[in-house]
């Protein structure tokens, strides 16, 4: 892997999904900033899984030659599963929460307060 | 909110289409990259096509909550009785009792490069049709439900 | 031939059974209302039974490892894998033991309470295959020896917990706890699998067994655990991070908020589970035990602190639920801050670990007894602002004297449970340090002294006319809060049973870290 | 006879029983002394009312005092307190996970530099 690139980009990744959660006031774009993270994350264990010059890890094609790791890939599709259903439930509170309050902005909604 | 003719007419053809390769994708799930979630995944999105290209009251008639949630349902209980089958045998929970064995999808994987048998697998591939079945009926519950989430304030 | 495959599958059993009640629930649930709650009840009495007999055998032989896959349950190094145990495993020791009996006693007792208060409500069907889903995965956090296994676990009860938060809508407020509650369970998911991401690369494997025997302490294991402990200390609610558990716990249903409780417990367990058998003597234990440490008396000063000017009951008590939190974390984090050495270890190490992890039996009963009172009173209020409620206890004897019974327990007062497992916390945290068994007690009359004002407010003084039509609440509600308030005093008035039994095992079981390793990598 | 055995914690005993019991001797010599009073008090008479100088007993409502207003003295005293911790609780979901990165950061300084 020239210079751990791929490492890089998963550092980036993060940095910008936590701004996003962080800085931006608006539901949606938070949600966004949390499947940033998520995929960041995603990124994160299938690079580290990789093998210089190993192919995927499907038998049938060539059970000699060297194969990447399967078991991230494993845990990365779990993790999008997760994801699915974890982004499914927040975009239905915001729905919910947009009728009740008429509002997205974080700000607003903070009713539950001290 | 219905579509133009046009719209709803490449629907109606894309939708066979858009199911059997879903299809295809949750059986070759041991054979290629696909699988269960995926294939599931995209059978789903021929169900949120025909919630595009119709109005909410059409789509009321054709795709119902009850079948989708009896589909969901189903598929999540086939994948636990096959593992329970498991248990019968003897042996633990999510045992592969059918690798192997010659039974159905029982044939043992040829060594060397080869385009793989359908027929392999053991478990696998009753477990890929279980998730797809659970994930088609519990992707188009989630459009269903946030589809009705809009037409409330009739957007 | 039948008992003896179910009792070698108990693990697995344990929680396959509440998943197949979870998705059958939606179709029994058309047949008709009463088919319903006999489906969930049963479905909790077969599990209950099943955490039951599995805890016993526990208890009697030792640790008890389920291979998921593998031709025996116990074949947990496969001969042809070299070592390295690569199924996914369930390693039941006598930790995790207590704390299914913890989470199905207290699963019991809520579901029964639950079926009848929330008899009215609308949407059955899922809200009970979500509890159900949550109460699986609980019991599955709790017993699972993956560490990928234990992150899909703690997502599930995540997202099955915030949909249950939100489920009652009213006006969007509870929708709004469920999102702060989601969001930062998310954001710590994400923390966990970091932490498994950078462990797996390192020592390419993810059962706890084999990481704890690989692990040394380089700069990327300390990365590891300041992430886990970060994720699971915002999931047991430990004070900085505590912001979501007051949203959480009043906005949720009576019976949702018991659960909660023994949620939380689970990542606190989990906590305790990676500092002690994952790490071990291997992370620097003094640093990472006083790190617990102050968690836990934050937890306590800041979480009474907060709960005495608080209006609304169940606001209240979520405040308390942190406060308690905090005893537990102290006094485990006095057992793990002396791990090393073992002659301080023995002197009150162990004593301070017997109380920790006592106080989290304790508090799961009485803090779930006390929220389903808080729920009985808003079931016949409909209202949970302490202000406009006065002289219930006119009408409503029994609940009067359940949150009589709970308050007192969890203020620590003598024949209760609570003064049994603060009064081991006292006692070896004041060898350890005087400081923070002084900070302890004063936390301690804290909290008598704001349950007193919210018995005062809420039982006490004349019948008020808007409340003169309250009466006592229907039977299976009153029964489920005498389950647990009898649980409270058996536990009070026998703490050496509990103690000898069940704590000095579990408490032996999370610090032997080479008998967890030699049970699991020993294998068949 | 475990089940009676006192709770030992290496400094102190603890037998729950044995404080029951003796609980209970003393109860029972307090409720021999006050049944030998005389019983003098007839229900629902002029005695059962408050005796407020002779002004008309408030409606009933009035007379509770409610729970905002209890320990008004104790969270007054710790004014400088609760007025730093009280508005920590903001209620906005951004701070919320402000505080887990806060966290995070200082135990990474604590544990990793350290």
């Amino acid at each position: 892997m020239f210079w751990n690139l791929p490492y890089i980009a998963v550092v980036l990744l993060t940095i910008i999904g936590i701004a996003t959660i962080l800085l931006k006031k608006n539901l949606i774009k938070m949600f966004l900033g949390v499947s940033i993270l998520t995929s960041a994350v995603n990124l994160f264990l299938i690079v580290l899984g990789y093998r210089d010059s190993g192919i995927a890890p499907i038998y049938t094609y060539a059970p000699s030659e060297l194969m990447v790791l399967p078991t991230p890939q494993a845990l990365c599709l779990t993790s999008i599963v997760i994801g699915v259903a974890t982004s499914a439930l927040m975009l239905s509170f915001a729905v919910v929460i947009y009728r009740y309050y008429g509002t997205v902005n974080v700000d607003e909604i903070r009713e539950l307060k001290e | 909110m219905r579509m133009s003719k046009i719209v709803r007419f490449c629907a109606d053809m894309l939708y066979p289409a858009v199911v059997i390769f879903g299809l295809y994708v949750i059986m070759h799930g041991h054979l290629t990259p696909g699988g269960g979630f995926q294939g599931g995944a995209v059978v789903a999105t021929a169900a949120a096509l025909v919630i595009v290209a119709y109005s909410y009251e059409e789509i009321q008639g054709m795709l119902s909550k009850f079948l989708f949630q009896v589909q969901e349902s189903g598929g999540l209980l086939m994948f636990g009785g096959v593992a329970l089958i498991a248990l019968g045998l003897g042996t633990t929970y999510f045992f592969n009792f059918l690798a192997n064995s010659g039974l159905l999808f029982g044939m043992s994987v040829p060594f060397g490069p080869n385009p793989g048998d359908l027929n392999t697998g053991g478990v696998l591939p009753l477990m890929n049709i279980a998730v797809g079945v659970e994930v088609w009926g519990g992707l188009a519950i989630v459009i269903l439900y946030m589809l009705s989430g809009i037409t409330k304030e009739g957007v | 031939m039948t008992w003896e495959v179910i009792t070698s599958n108990l693990p697995a059993l344990l929680v396959a059974v509440p998943l197949f009640a979870a998705f059958l629930c939606p179709l029994v649930g058309r047949i008709s209302p009463g088919m319903r709650a006999s489906w969930v009840f049963g479905a909790m009495v077969l599990t209950a039974a099943i955490a039951y007999i599995l805890a016993f055998i526990v208890y009697s032989q030792g640790t008890v490892i389920y291979v998921f896959g593998a031709t025996t349950p116990d074949l947990s190094v496969p001969i042809d894998s070299g070592g390295i145990p690569i199924r996914i495993m369930f390693t039941v020791d006598a930790m995790s033991a207590l704390m299914e009996i913890i989470a199905v006693t207290v699963g019991l007792g809520v579901l029964l309470y639950s079926l009848s208060s929330d008899e009215r409500r609308s949407g059955l069907e899922n809200y009970y295959t979500i509890f159900l889903l949550m109460i699986a995965a609980v019991l599955g956090m709790v017993s699972t020896g993956d560490l990928f296994n234990f992150f899909v676990f703690l997502e599930i009860s995540s997202l099955a917990s915030a949909g249950l938060i939100a489920y009652r809508v009213e006006k969007g407020v509870a929708v709004e706890a469920g999102l702060k509650y989601l969001m930062v369970s998310t954001i710590a998911g994400i923390f966990f699998l970091f932490a498994i991401g950078i462990l797996y690369g390192q020592y390419n494997a993810l059962n706890m067994a084999i990481l704890a025997e690989r692990i040394q302490w380089t700069p990327l294991d300390k990365i590891a655990l300041v992430l886990m402990v970060a994720a699971l200390a915002t999931k047991c609610g430990s004070v900085p991070l505590h912001f979501w558990t007051p949203d959480a716990y009043s906005m949720a249903p009576a019976a949702v908020t018991a659960m909660l409780v023994v949620a939380s417990q689970a990542s606190l367990y989990g906590l305790f589970r990676i500092s002690f058998t994952l790490y071990g003597v291997a992370l620097s234990y003094v640093t990472i035990g006083w790190v617990i440490i102050i968690l836990g008396v934050l937890s306590m000063v800041v979480g009474v602190t907060m709960a005495i000017p608080q209006k609304d009951i169940k606001r209240l008590m979520a405040y308390h639920a942190v406060s308690q939190t905090g005893y537990m974390l102290l006094g485990v984090g006095v057992g793990l801050a002396v791990l090393g050495d073992q002659a301080l270890l023995n002197s009150y190490g162990y004593t301070a670990m017997e109380g920790g992890i006592f106080h989290i039996m304790n508090h799961a009963l009485y803090k779930g007894l006390l929220f389903l009172t808080a729920g009985a009173i808003i079931y016949r209020i409909g209202t949970s602002d302490l202000n406009r409620m006065g002289g219930l206890g006119h009408r409503m004897k029994y609940t009067m004297v359940f949150f009589m019974i709970g308050s007192l327990a969890i203020a620590g007062i003598p024949p209760f449970n609570g003064f049994a497992s603060k009064f081991l916390i006292y006692e070896s945290v004041f060898l350890f340090s005087p400081v923070l068994a002084i900070i302890a007690m004063v936390v301690s009359i804290l909290t008598l002294a704001s349950f007193v004002k919210v018995f005062h407010s809420v039982f006490m003084g004349p019948p008020l006319p808007e409340h003169d039509k309250v009466s006592e609440v229907p039977f299976p509600m009153l029964a489920a809060m005498g389950f647990l308030a009898i649980l409270v005093i058996i536990s009070g008035l026998f703490p050496q049973v509990f103690i000898q039994n069940l704590i000095v095992p579990a408490v032996h079981a999370l610090t032997n870290q080479a008998g967890y390793l030699g049970t699991v990598l020993g294998g068949a | 006879m475990a089940v009676i055995s006192p709770l030992s914690s290496g400094f102190g005993l603890w037998g729950p029983l044995f404080w029951v019991l003796a609980f209970a001797i003393a109860f029972i010599i307090a409720f021999a002394i006050w049944s030998l009073g005389t019983a003098s008090y007839k229900k629902g008479t002029e005695q059962g009312r408050p005796y407020l100088s002779g002004n008309p007993e408030p409606e009933k409502g009035a007379v509770h005092i409610r729970a905002g207003n209890l320990y008004w003295g104790y969270t007054e005293g710790l004014k400088g307190y609760y007025d730093r911790i009280v508005p920590l609780h903001t209620g906005i979901m951004t701070d919320y996970l402000l505080w887990i990165f806060w966290v995070t950061g200082i135990l990474l300084i604590l544990v990793v530099v350290i």
